[in-house]
């Protein structure tokens, strides 16, 4: 198997890994905040995967439509990470001081 | 040359943009925008009408390397559903929010909203759909809050990080169609794609993540707070629209991507889910104390009707049973977006003229505006699938199939559903009874109110006629 | 979070997943002769107007993705404004805190310059500079600046509209002129990207900025402590392991 | 231009739009809302007599829309639709007048007249659907034009008696729905024809058909009030008094009725249905019905509710006639939708008329109501001895013909029933007619009001109120008089059995 392809999967594993152990935590943890690290983890996992397929050895110049598709992908996992903890400051300024 | 395709898209972008720069006019240029927005769907709609197949490469550099916009029976009939509510939302919504803090808030999300929906419609790039969706849920999320209530943010929240999850499942069914077939065209995709494992994989992905956008049973749970929580017009959006956008991409990937590749047994795990949402939706909607919470619960159930197609689609080799099966389940799904469009509105209404929508204390609001009630009454009618709705031809349709093919146990899930879509629908129309003094005339605020009339209208009386011409639409007059 | 059944059950289904996800993704990717779209968007470069690969694509082959990413960005913004006024201002930076930051800023804002222009043909570009812009923004509001030395609301609108808007309209106008949407003339192609990268860096620079305040820049009561938000939780049906007490 | 292809459509706007308009009329507006009305019920009368005319001459109004494959709306005007169609037209007519005077400033007017056109708009639906999904459809419709009118009144009990009905109508409808599905996925569309359509099907379906039967048979039997089916009618006695005599004479129970008796004779075709054993079945039931509505009847009190039993039991005598194979029991049972019709809309006139003049609500407060209004206990008189079939009123002609043609198929047992019902019919009618006409009426009634200072006719009541039952009670006696005569329902009739039987 060539080094390319290796490399591939290798990177490729651990961004599958990560993005399971994102939904975990995503589906265990009620705090917001540790919902959106999840979150952002499990994009991270699917970026990883992206720019491993974007890898075409040491020679070759790497495909730049994975490339873009992460960059793109992390401004919109931004965008969305920024809207949820605003929504979390919302309901922090009214929550009932219980404890 | 102008390009209606990209117009669509086009136009509500500007419009929020403009209204963003300039707040205080958000209610003219909304306006504005939203007549040029249905305006140019109408004309891609009526492109696909004349037998044309509108089709524009983004950038000029064509599939694979560009991003492509295209327009077939499938996509012109949710469009034009789509941009019709939408134009009736945006003027219901000059009434509803007059000029309050919450309507410049309104406005240019609510356009945001819009330009994604016609996108999801018209986009035939997997990744470029992945984008929409984001814009989609963000702007969908933002509008549910504005209702200012915790409840509201609190569903608001939830609706956007479930929408997250499913967005970041759907990326990684994107990533993985990349790696395996080297596009991200859905033509291309399509062509390439061979039964197998790397192939149920992508499609699980692609197609689970978009059932959590749709709510299908058990993935329902947001939905409710969420729909019932938002100010009437947005609910309107979210229930008839933006569920049926995630709807109709599972659908095209159903019969594109997926053609030949999902198994009966996937069709039929589906339609199963489909049965209890019916089922479960329609019960909590019966048992439900609050309009709009009922009406929430009954997308929940209506949805449900939409994936009881799927097992006969699986089960029916392509032909006219197939044809006339896709074209009753379209048919169902732009039925509901318009009368559920209305109810939302119609509630909004009455919510607004009571203070409150306890299904209990209606009676006097229902009775002092006769053609809100009417337009619940209608919207009802559509809901049940009662004649002339066009529900009702569509059940006719699935249920006939579902005998012929043998699978009569859909035959009770339908006929209970309908029973206690009835017993809701009626529960609430039975407060429209009382001996309230009469109301003077028919129409009181003609601005809010006519929308949710003609919305109701539409679903009840008009899509049973309008059958006919969605088969020409969809290229399925057989 | 307590360990039960139904947590061992999402746990020991996730493995399951993953193992059968690895094993696809090598079918996949062994399974797939070729480069994938790679031959083809470089050896286009030379007609996209820029010489960088990815700059190529992201403003080019697939400029609609970023337009519409610009949007979502404009709806977080929205949203943001939507959900309330932003939170009051950090105290004001002590005199070495403030003088640092009197150096990072216009360092930032130098080298956001310079990676907007180097996107053209090296690693950069409208995002990398946009968000260098934000960083100087947030820099700016962690040492006490209200707005995080923003302009006014009106100012501030039409700086977040500004990237998507220039953006809509190059598109509309070569449609227009009877080219299609988003289809540059190469003669000019590395101009409007040019043009439309500016636009994007300063939207996309004030809206990271504007979106850390949380809010249009008013005065707020309420003290500022960045940890409260541990405290709201979001129960999903899985999660009802540890609801809130 | 042939504008034949457009008659049946005509005829059923002529009611529909009226109906639509006056939903956005003001309350006030009277007048306006009045001329509407009469336009649309004068309107449909002359269409409808240019259809007799026409089909009289074998013209074949057809129009059809297709929906989806397969999926056609078929307005076709033969001999048994044109029947059903006279008759809920010229008892529109009269209800309506009756109605404007009945409910003269009563609150929500242009909502129940609304609702009031579109039901009969749906009852002419009915009557002229020429397949099995457009019946459905319309008969649907029906219900949902019906619920507010029994609705209307607001009050506690109409909203139970609306649930009531809504309950039983729904289900029903449910069940038609499963039906028509079921029959038309084995066979294709399912076209009215006469004679049948479906003797000629594989014999390997005839185990579906039977079922199917009684499927339909149970959706239909909740509007037509087969027994036990029936629970919602005495119910429903809570909706204002030309509701009830619309939805009894004319537009629910002739529905269902009417709907049985298409598909005996048009969808399974008789000979096909006695063959498979359907028709004993459906006699029985008839029977069972027709005894027990009369057995009912005997031991109310309030009026309108012994009323209502004895239409349970009346109308069945359609259904009894569809089930008896022979053209001549045929004929009594087709000649009863008209009769039935007319006596019983008599009928509940005069109920209304004593309720709202004099308060007289139960048969026990009737004494003397003869003395004081001679006229309307007069049609009384003549339609409760029509019902019990005393000549020359037309009930007489539909027993006899019913008698006859069970002698001619060989079940003489029906004879027995019907001797028996008649019976029951005098025991439950005759009391009423001798407490009115030969009881001395009480001191003061329990509750008179003359009319609020409404123009009084001959010091009875308002002549809006008491035409309309004098003009029915008339029909019933020509009916019975003039039964040789050409274009009389019993001619009618006859034509149509000729045609059904192809001779």
């Amino acid at each position: 198997m060539s080094e390319a392809v290796l490399t591939q999967i290798l990177y490729g594993g651990v961004g599958i890994l990560l993005f399971l152990l994102g939904v975990w935590s995503f589906l265990i943890h009620a705090p917001l905040l540790r919902k959106l690290i999840a979150l952002n983890v499990m994009g991270a996992g699917v970026f990883h995967l992206l720019v491993a397929v974007a890898y075409r050895g040491l020679q070759a110049p790497p495909d730049p439509v994975p490339h873009a598709l992460v960059l793109t992908g992390i401004v919109v996992a931004v965008s969305a990470t920024a809207l949820a903890l605003a929504f979390g400051r919302r309901l922090e300024r009214e929550e009932p001081d219980d404890d | 040359m102008i390009d209606p395709l990209a117009l669509a898209v086009a136009l509500p972008l500007l419009g929020a943009l403009a209204i963003t720069m300039l707040p205080s006019a958000a209610r003219t240029l909304g306006l504005l925008a939203a007549l040029a927005t249905t305006a140019a769907a109408l004309w891609v709609t009526l492109l696909v009408w004349g037998g044309g197949a509108p089709r524009s490469e983004l950038g000029g550099w064509g599939t694979p390397l560009g991003i492509a916009l295209r327009a077939d029976g499938l996509a012109a009939a949710l469009l034009t559903m789509a941009n019709v509510v939408g134009l009736a939302v945006s003027v219901h919504a000059t009434g509803y929010f007059g000029a309050t803090a919450a309507s410049r808030h309104f406005w240019p999300l609510w356009l945001l909203l819009w330009t994604a929906l016609n996108g999801l419609f018209l986009a035939a790039d997997l990744f470029h759909l992945y984008v929409m969706l984001e814009l989609m849920g963000l702007s969908a999320a933002a509008l549910g809050a504005l209702s200012g209530t915790r409840e509201a943010a609190q569903a608001s929240l939830r609706y956007l990080l479930v929408g997250l999850l499913g967005s970041m499942t759907y990326l990684l069914g994107v990533a993985l169609v990349y790696t395996a077939y080297g596009s991200l065209d859905l033509a291309l995709v399509a062509g390439a794609m061979t039964p197998g494992p790397v192939a149920w994989a992508a499609g699980a992905l692609l197609i689970g993540a978009l059932l959590l956008k749709s709510a299908l049973f058990p993935m329902h749970f947001w939905l409710p707070p969420a729909h019932a929580n938002a100010p009437a017009p947005v609910s309107a959006v979210l229930s008839a629209l933006v569920v049926k956008a995630a709807v109709y991409l599972v659908l095209r990937f159903w019969l594109e991507l997926c053609d030949g590749i999902a198994t009966e047994a996937a069709g039929l795990l589906l339609g199963m889910l489909g049965a209890a949402a019916v089922l479960w939706g329609s019960w909590r909607a019966l048992r439900a104390e609050r309009l709009k919470l009922l009406a929430a619960y009954s997308t929940v159930a209506q949805i449900g009707y939409l994936f009881l197609f799927f097992p006969l689609l699986a089960a029916t080799p392509a032909g006219p049973e197939r044809d006339q099966l896709i074209t009753a389940l379209v048919l169902l799904a732009l039925t509901h977006g318009f009368a559920k469009a209305g109810f939302f509105l119609a509630a909004g209404l009455v919510q607004k003229s009571t203070g409150h929508d306890r299904i209990r204390e209606l009676g006097g609001a229902a009775q002092s505006l006769p053609a809100v009630t009417f337009a619940l009454g209608l919207a009802g009618v559509a809901l049940i699938g009662l004649p002339p709705s066009g529900t009702f031809f569509a059940k006719w349709v699935l249920l006939a199939r579902a005998i012929t093919l043998g699978q009569w146990w859909w035959v009770p899930v339908v006929m209970v559903g309908t029973l206690l879509a009835a017993g809701y629908v009626f529960r609430v129309l039975a407060r429209a009874f009382t001996r309230e003094p009469t109301p003077r005339c028919f129409v009181t605020d003609a601005r809010t109110e006519v929308p949710a009339l003609l919305l109701a209208i539409l679903a009840a009386l008009g899509m049973g006629l309008a059958a006919h011409p969605l088969t020409v639409l969809l290229g399925t007059g057989g | 979070m307590k360990s039960n059944p139904q947590t061992f059950l999402i746990a020991l289904l996730l493995a399951l997943v993953g193992v059968l996800l690895a094993w696809v993704f090598f079918g996949a990717l062994t399974g797939y002769q070729g480069d994938r779209l790679a031959t083809l968007a470089l050896s286009r470069v030379p007609d996209s107007g820029v010489s960088h690969p990815v700059t190529s694509v992201l403003l080019n082959y697939r400029a609609h993705d970023t337009l519409m990413e610009l949007a979502v960005l404009l709806a977080a913004l929205l949203g943001i404004w939507s959900l309330g006024p932003a939170a009051a201002p950090y105290q004001p930076a002590s005199l070495v805190l403030a003088s640092l930051v009197g150096w990072v800023v216009p360092m930032l804002i130098l080298v956001g310059g310079y990676l907007l222009w180097a996107g053209g043909h090296a690693p950069g570009g409208a995002f990398q500079a946009g968000a260098l812009l934000g960083a100087a923004g947030v820099t700016l509001a962690l040492s006490g600046k209200a707005n995080a030395g923003l302009p006014g609301e009106p100012g501030l609108r039409v700086l977040a509209a500004l990237g998507a808007l220039i953006f809509a309209l190059v598109g509309l106008a070569l449609m227009g002129l009877g080219r299609g949407f988003l289809t540059y003339p190469p003669a000019i192609a590395k101009w409007l990207i040019l043009l439309i990268e500016t636009g994007a860096t300063l939207s996309i620079g004030a809206t990271l900025a504007a979106a850390f305040l949380g809010g249009l820049p008013v005065a707020c009561a309420h003290p500022r402590t960045p940890f409260t938000l541990l405290r709201i939780r979001i129960v999903l049906p899985v999660a009802r392991a540890d609801t809130r007490t | 231009m042939n504008l034949d292809p457009y008659l049946p459509l005509a005829i059923l706007l002529s009611s529909a739009l009226p109906g639509t308009l006056i939903f956005f009329l003001r309350e006030e507006s009277h007048r306006l809302r009045t001329t509407l009305n009469m336009a649309g019920a004068l309107v449909k009368l002359a269409l409808v007599a240019w259809m007799i005319w026409g089909v009289f001459h074998e013209h074949v109004y057809a129009s059809r829309l297709q929906l989806l494959p397969g999926l056609d709306l078929v307005l076709r005007a033969d001999a048994l639709a044109v029947l059903f169609v006279a008759l809920s037209t010229v008892l529109w007519l009269v209800t309506t007048i009756y109605a404007i005077g009945y409910l003269e400033d009563s609150p929500h007017r242009s909502r129940f007249f609304g609702f009031f056109s579109l039901c009969v708009s749906a009852t002419v639906g009915i009557a002229l659907s020429g397949n099995l999904l457009t019946f459905v459809v319309f008969y649907e419709i029906l219900t949902l034009a019906t619920y507010p009118l029994v609705a209307h009144r607001g009050t506690p009990d109409a909203d139970d008696g609306a649930r009531v009905y809504l309950v039983y109508t729904m289900v029903g409808g449910a069940l038609l729905f499963v039906g028509a599905v079921w029959l038309q996925s084995l066979v294709g569309p399912v076209d009215f024809t006469q004679g049948g359509m479906l003797g000629s099907a594989p014999a390997g379906l005839h185990g579906q058909f039977v079922v199917i039967f009684f499927v339909l048979l149970a959706g239909l039997g909740v509007k037509a009030a087969l027994v036990p089916l029936h629970g919602w009618l005495p119910q429903a006695m809570v909706a204002p008094a030309p509701v009830s005599a619309l939805l009894h004479a004319v537009a629910v129970v002739k529905a269902g009725a009417f709907g049985i008796v298409r598909v005996v004779y048009d969808v399974y075709g008789v000979e096909f249905a006695h063959r498979l054993g359907l028709l004993t079945a459906l006699s029985v039931l008839a029977c069972v019905t027709i005894l027990y509505g009369s057995l009912m009847a005997l031991s109310q009190d309030g009026l309108k509710k012994r009323l209502a039993y004895s239409t349970v039991s009346q109308v069945s005598y359609i259904a009894l006639g569809a089930s008896v194979l022979g053209p001549i029991a045929t004929i009594g049972g087709l000649v009863h939708l008209v009769h039935q019709g007319i006596m019983k809309i008599t009928l509940f006139f005069c109920a209304g008329n004593y309720a709202e003049t004099l308060g007289v609500h139960k048969v026990s407060e009737m004494n003397g109501v003869g003395r004081r209004m001679p006229w309307t206990t007069l049609a009384f008189t003549v339609g409760a001895l029509g019902m019990i079939g005393i000549p020359p009123v037309a009930g007489f002609v539909t027993k006899w013909y019913l008698g006859v043609g069970a002698a001619a198929a060989g079940t003489g047992w029906v004879i027995l029933v019907l001797v028996a019902s008649s019976l029951l019919n005098a025991a439950y009618f005759l009391p009423i007619l001798y407490r009115a006409w030969f009881l001395p009426p009480p001191a003061r009634w329990p509750d008179e009001h003359v009319g609020g200072g409404r123009p009084m006719f001959m010091g009875e009541t308002s002549p809006a109120l008491l035409w309309p039952p004098l003009v029915t009670a008339l029909l019933s006696l020509l009916a019975g008089l003039l039964a040789a005569a050409p274009f009389s329902p019993l001619e009618w009739a006859t034509l149509i059995a000729n045609r059904e039987y192809g001779r």
